[in-house]
Order: C-alpha cells, then structure tokens, then sequence
C-alpha cells in the first residue's frame, strides 16, 4: 500500500497509543526524528516502551517523554551520558525499567526481527554481564550469546527524501538505525525533507524500499 | 470473502487468474510464482496499485520485457526479462528473502502438487526414487508471506483429489496456505476448517462426494 | 588494503587452489562472473566445494567444472534444470555430493557468515526433509530450524562499476548474491566493466564497500 | 615486532598515539575508539592508506570538521562532526556492526579499566553500586577486529597495575586484547603470555616488580 502522507507530525504519529512499543531511529542528533518525538509528547501516548540507541539527552525529545513518566521501558545500548538526567533520575527512582543491549546486538535484534529471524548466536557479549541468564553456546571453539529479536508496534525515524511510494533514501551518518527500524515495526512513521514524484527516486540506490513504509510527514529541510 | 456461488462451467486457466487477481486487495505487495501464478499479472488492473516483488531481487517488477527492452541483467525469478517500473528498487538476496520470511509481503500465490485440509503445502518435490530434488525459493515463499494462496488443478490425471487429509509428498511448507483456487472450485482454509466458496462445473454436493475431506459450504 | 587490480580474468583467480570452497554470484545469467568461472576453469583448481543458486547450465561455465569433474560438492538451491545435464550425471554417478538448501536460508547462511553470525534460527524449511537432522525450536508458537552459517575462501563476483578502492555498484538484477558472497569470503575477486577513481562512485550509493573486495579486474562491459 | 626497546622517559600521550599509529599495517581498516584511541588518527600518514570505520556507519571517515564543513548529519561515533574521504563509503547500523562482527576491520584500538594476562578486557562499567551501566558499542569492538589494542595509563591513581591476572572490573570481552601501550611500557599478548616490548622511564626488572603477573622480556 503507498504510505498514507501526513499534513503534520502531529496527525503522522496519531495512531500511537498507550503501551505501544516505539523504535525511535538516530544516533546522537543524527538521523533523529525530533518533530516526530515531539509530536509524540503532544499526543499523550503514555507507558511505551521505546527502543532507541540512548535514553534521552538534556531538555529534549526522548528525555522529557522520560521527564513525564510516558516511557515505562527502554531498550538501548547508552543510556548514560553527561545529559542524561532526566533518564538518571527516573531510573534511580525505579520509576522507568532498562533493557541495556550491546550497540551491534541492538541493530541485528531488529534486523532479526524485521527478516523473520527467530533468533541468533551472536559472539558479542559473550562472558559478560549482560549475557547473564541467557542461553550461550560455543561453536568452533568461540563462545556465543542467544538474542532474540525486537520488533515494535511502530517505528518513527528521519530519512532525506522519499518518493510517493514511501521508497526512502537517507544522508551520511543520519541513515544509522532508520533503515532497520523501518523493517522491524508494524508501522513505519518517518520524517523527510521532500517527498518527490514515483520514477525520481534511482531504484538502484534506494535504501528503503516502500514496503516497509506506512506514513510519510514532510517537515522542513534540515540541509 | 464473497458469497458461494456457482458456475455451470468449469474454469479455464485464465478465469482462475482473474479472480485470483480480484480477489488481491487494492496496494498490496505480491509475488507470484513461477508458472500459472505468474498468468495472474496480466488480469492486475492499474487501479489496483499492486506492487510485484521478484525473490531474486526487485520491487515494483513490471511486465515482461520484448524487443528492445530485454535486458539480460533485468530478469524475475523465472528467469524471464522483465520490465522495471517507476518507484521500483533493487536489493541483495538476503534482503529480498528476509522481506518475505520477515511478513512484509501481502500476497504470495503459488503452484502446488498437493494441500492438506490444515493448509500443509506440498510443491517442490515429487519424492520419485532418483528424482534429483531442486526447492529454490519454494519453501521461502510458502511460509513468508502474510497469505499464500494456491492455484493448481484439482484433481491428478488419475482422478484423485489434490486437496488431501495430509500430504503424501514431501511438505514444502506446514499450515500457510489461506487459499486454493482450482478450476472446480475456490476453497478458504482457516480455524473453521476448509470452506468452499465456489463451484464451477460441479455442485457443492458432487465436489463433497469426490474430496476425501470434510467441506464447509460457504455461506 | 586497496585491492590488487588484475590484468586478466586469470591472473584473478591464480590463488584459487585445489580443495577451495568458492561463492559463485549470480542468478541465473544476472551477475554471473562468466569470464571468471572460465578462468577458474583453465587454472585447473579442483576438489572444490561451490556455492552458487544453482549448479550449473548447459555446456559453460560452471556445468563444465561439473563436467570436468572439479567440484566435489555444491551447495545450492536448484540444481536440476532444463539443462543441468552435466550436473544430473555427476550425481546420478554418485560422483558429486549435493546440499540443497532452501534459497533464502542460502542467503542467509551466507550473510551470517560476512556478519559473524554463529547461527539462526529460521522458519524456513521448518517441518521438512530439508531440516532433518537438523535442531529445530518452537519459538512463540512458530516452528524454526537452526541454520549456521557458509563462509568460503574464496567468492567470484560480477559487479556494474568499481572505484579503485574496491568499492562496488551493480546492475539491477544482477546484484542478487554478490554483496552477501563479498562478505562471507577471505578474498573476494571481482569482475567489473570499469573500475573508476575513488570518489567518482557517490558514497551514499555503494552497496558493497571496498573493505569486503581484494581483487578486480576490468572485463569488457555488458551493458 | 620490533626489538625490546627502552626509554628513559614515560610516553606522553601523544607518543603512545604516535607508536600506536606506526604500528597499524598500511592499507588496514582501522575503528579507533573514543578518547585516547580518536589521537591516534593525528599520527596516520597518507603513506599508510589506513581507511578509519566509525560504527555508526561509515568507512573512508576523515578527520575533524571545522568551519563550514560541519555537518550535524556527519559525525563519528563520539558525536563529533568528521568528514568524508574520497571513496567513503555509508551503510546503516546492523551492516556496520556485522563489518566488525565479522572480522573485516584489521585493528581496533580501545581505551580500558584493566586487562588481563589473558587478553580479557574490562572497559565497560565499574561495576560500583548505583553506577548506571552504558555499553554502546564497547563489546562489540572489543570481539570484532582482527586485532584489538588497547592505551591506557598503567596504573591506577593509586599506584596498582591495571595489567591484571584477573579482572575486577565486569568483562567487556574475553581474550581479545593482543597489545596494549601505556606510557610505561608496550605489551604484546599471545599463546606464549605477556611480552614486554618496551619500557618507558622504567626497567623491566621494575616493571617486573610492580605487576602482578608473569613477564616476558622482548626479544
């Protein structure tokens, strides 16, 4: 189905509801859908459970829906940094749970889950903590963790164009998760500078290709 | 799901590929397997808005390729040159797969030598002694899309029933078959059990006397 | 390391020795490195092990390895074809050893093996011949098989361009196992119609980055 | 492997950063972590063609960005605006990590709490109660390269070897490291122990003396 094409963040993310499960796309600013997570905050959805790479930064996005208690769960690879505040005190209080994954472990458990992978032996991890209580195995003389896949109700992710057929391509550093989340989700929300004509996109170097693409906002270009 | 109906004529192979075109909801993504299901693109109505995926590689395939549009390094999984649309895009093979085997995929209709009444698909292997066995995609696309449909004859040149209680033949894929469209009849499997939606050439109650399973008629 | 630049399609393949496991890419004529597999031919390696979709057609290139009896064994998802004659009687000679998978756990395998995969669980083939022997899970209720992953000394590639860091675009249906095969081979040897300058080939558009190719050669250009 | 060398004077930073870049082979695919290992890119030659991958998905990363060339949607895997060389490459996280995973990156270089004799790596978290653990990529990294090198300061403020014969700190991965740079010495792990290559403002027999475990003196 062509993507359903929003007038506004706000009627892109609309269908986002209590207790959903939210992949939200980017690493630090790059490739992070701010006017989505924004729009996110105005809409009210609360107990999600957000996959990100972080847990928030400073007074923005992802960390003031962690401010306002709407997040009751993250899974990400760090979420500890010098801005993190907002998560540091809602985790300190036991009022948000974290699921701490290895940053490659977090991309192939969405690639999994968007391939139909029900699950992997992944070298990463192996001997440490965060393999504790899950099932390991020593192939070939190297050691390997079990890890399952995540997928998610939605996704809401930032690519640099799209064409009216939701095909995706994305710039530079920006293109981090955005490609895996949008294969991993049920539905895939995404932000885009420009939407172009079906045929004005080369098939050769789209990135993603509009089937894995739901909703399509364009919010102004960011360069 | 329409009413029950029927015909006094059996179906021809193109009237079996036209209501399976019908019946492919407006947008969806498909891929249509090599042979009678591949018939089916050509009763696709632009209106439709279907998007044809190829295993080996491509969304957005378009119609067969003639004259100066054949390109060798532009073919579907059949081998055949084919066309390429606007909004097409090309990908690895473990992409196209993990497309299919991840769920993204609407519709995938295939051949099949046998169905079980539990939606078992048997279609890549007669299991003859010294048949040198070939799958492909056969078990990828069985499994991977959120429907498989199936069109086949019903009945072998024998006479005997293509719509089985179980398989005799190897199993290519186990429970995924929603649909089988035959030039006889258009059955739905589902939790309730093998419905018949359709008869063509025989009565509900002819089709009943000569399938060793039971039948729902449809309502 | 840049890729060494070979003079001709045999100097490409001089490495390959006897009792090598090779990726072949291609699917059906799309993206089959014809000229390679004919050097591969003249260098006069056997005992090989080959991977490729199928196993061979009519009277070149890879059914004349059969022929020639060179290939010990292929993994493959279609073997019998139409014209796999040479293929059919090295098997009906017991003179060949056949592993047939399924085409997507094929591609699979072969990712799994370039990403450092130990092994995954897939709902392909699950209930089959093609799983016997094999461990299976029932994971939410699903069926899976346990696949592990092909990795080869060497993978024989085609692609469209390369630029002088190994760096790889292809050609519509052509790309089909070639980026995969690159990352799942020690040395990857691939033909190209034209080999470029590094930063001739625009970054957001490479699909194989040169990292995963160690030797090109020029052949003349398809299309 | 060079000879035993010795020094009069520790190493200051930049001179670990600069052995540690005369060490990288030429041509090599490189990750340089966060902190000290980022110095390292300072050293590299043009000569060497060493190709710099940055995790969050990126071959051919040059260096800093200054001025007009800052770019919010250019950054290494610190944060930071970087640049692009020609013949960069982009590609999205899950193939990134399946680069490193894989084994196609020639050498890592880490910063650490401690490191093992026998190559095991803590530099994750310090396991302190009501420290708030954050991974990133740190396991990754550790078991991906061909070869993993950590720098780190030798000692602890308060005077103990971080070259340890067991970790205290929890693992960030297990037998990974083979060479480590302090400003007091090189050491190269392998099957025969640890070697010392090089000694900074320091003997061997004193090196000897202050670490907890067995030596072996360079050849």
């Amino acid at each position: 189905m062509a993507p359903r094409i929003a007038t506004s963040a706000a009627e892109a993310v609309s269908g986002i509801h209590d207790g959903s499960t939210v992949l939200i796309g980017g690493f630090g600013n790059a490739g992070q859908p701010m006017e989505l997570i924004d729009a996110l905050m105005d809409c009210g959805a609360t107990d999600l459970t957000v996959v990100n790479n972080n847990a928030g930064q400073a007074d923005a996005g992802l960390a003031l829906l962690i401010k306002e208690r709407r997040v009751k769960k993250v899974i990400c690879s760090f979420p500890r940094q010098s801005d993190s505040w907002h998560f540091d005190e809602a985790y300190r209080a036991g009022e948000i749970e974290l699921e701490l994954v290895p940053q490659g472990n977090l991309a192939e458990r969405i690639r999994a889950a968007g391939a139909g992978i029900g699950g992997f032996f992944t070298p990463t991890g192996y001997g440490t903590m965060l393999a504790e209580g899950k099932e390991t195995r020593v192939i070939d003389g190297k050691g390997y963790v079990l890890e399952t896949p995540i997928s998610a109700d939605f996704a809401i992710i930032k690519a640099q164009r799209a064409d009216t057929l939701g095909n995706l391509v994305y710039r530079k550093t920006a293109r981090n998760f955005g490609p895996i989340m949008a294969t991993a989700a049920k539905k895939s929300i995404v932000q885009v500078s420009e939407i172009v004509a079906a045929g004005e996109l080369d098939p050769e170097n789209v990135i993603t290709p509009g089937i894995f693409v739901d909703t399509l906002v364009t919010i102004g270009g960011t360069k | 799901m329409s009413e029950y109906t029927s015909t006094d004529a059996a179906l021809s192979r193109d009237e079996m590929a036209k209501l399976v075109a019908a019946d492919i909801p407006a947008g969806a993504f498909v891929n249509l397997g090599i042979g009678q299901p591949t018939n089916v693109s050509n009763f696709l109505t632009t209106e439709q808005g279907v998007t044809l995926h190829t295993e080996n590689g491509m969304l957005g395939m378009g119609p067969v390729a003639t004259g100066e549009d054949i390109d060798g390094e532009l073919i579907n999984a059949g081998k055949i040159p084919v066309t390429e649309l606007p909004g097409a895009s090309y990908f690895h093979h473990a992409d196209s797969f993990a497309m299919m085997r991840g769920g993204h995929l609407d519709v995938c209709v295939l051949g099949a030598f046998q169905v079980s009444q539990e939606g078992d698909l048997a279609n890549w292997h007669t299991g003859a002694p010294g048949a040198i066995p070939a799958v492909g995609g056969a078990m990828d696309l069985a499994i991977g899309a959120k429907q498989t449909w199936v069109m086949m004859g019903l009945f072998t040149k024998a006479g005997e029933s293509k719509l089985v209680e179980e398989l005799s033949y190897p199993v290519t894929g186990l429970g995924c078959v929603s649909r089988i469209y035959t030039e006889s009849a258009i059955f739905v499997i589902d939790q309730s059990g093998v419905t018949v939606r359709s008869t063509h050439g025989i009565t509900f109650e002819e089709l009943a006397e000569r399938l060793p399973i039971e039948l729902i008629r449809g309502a």
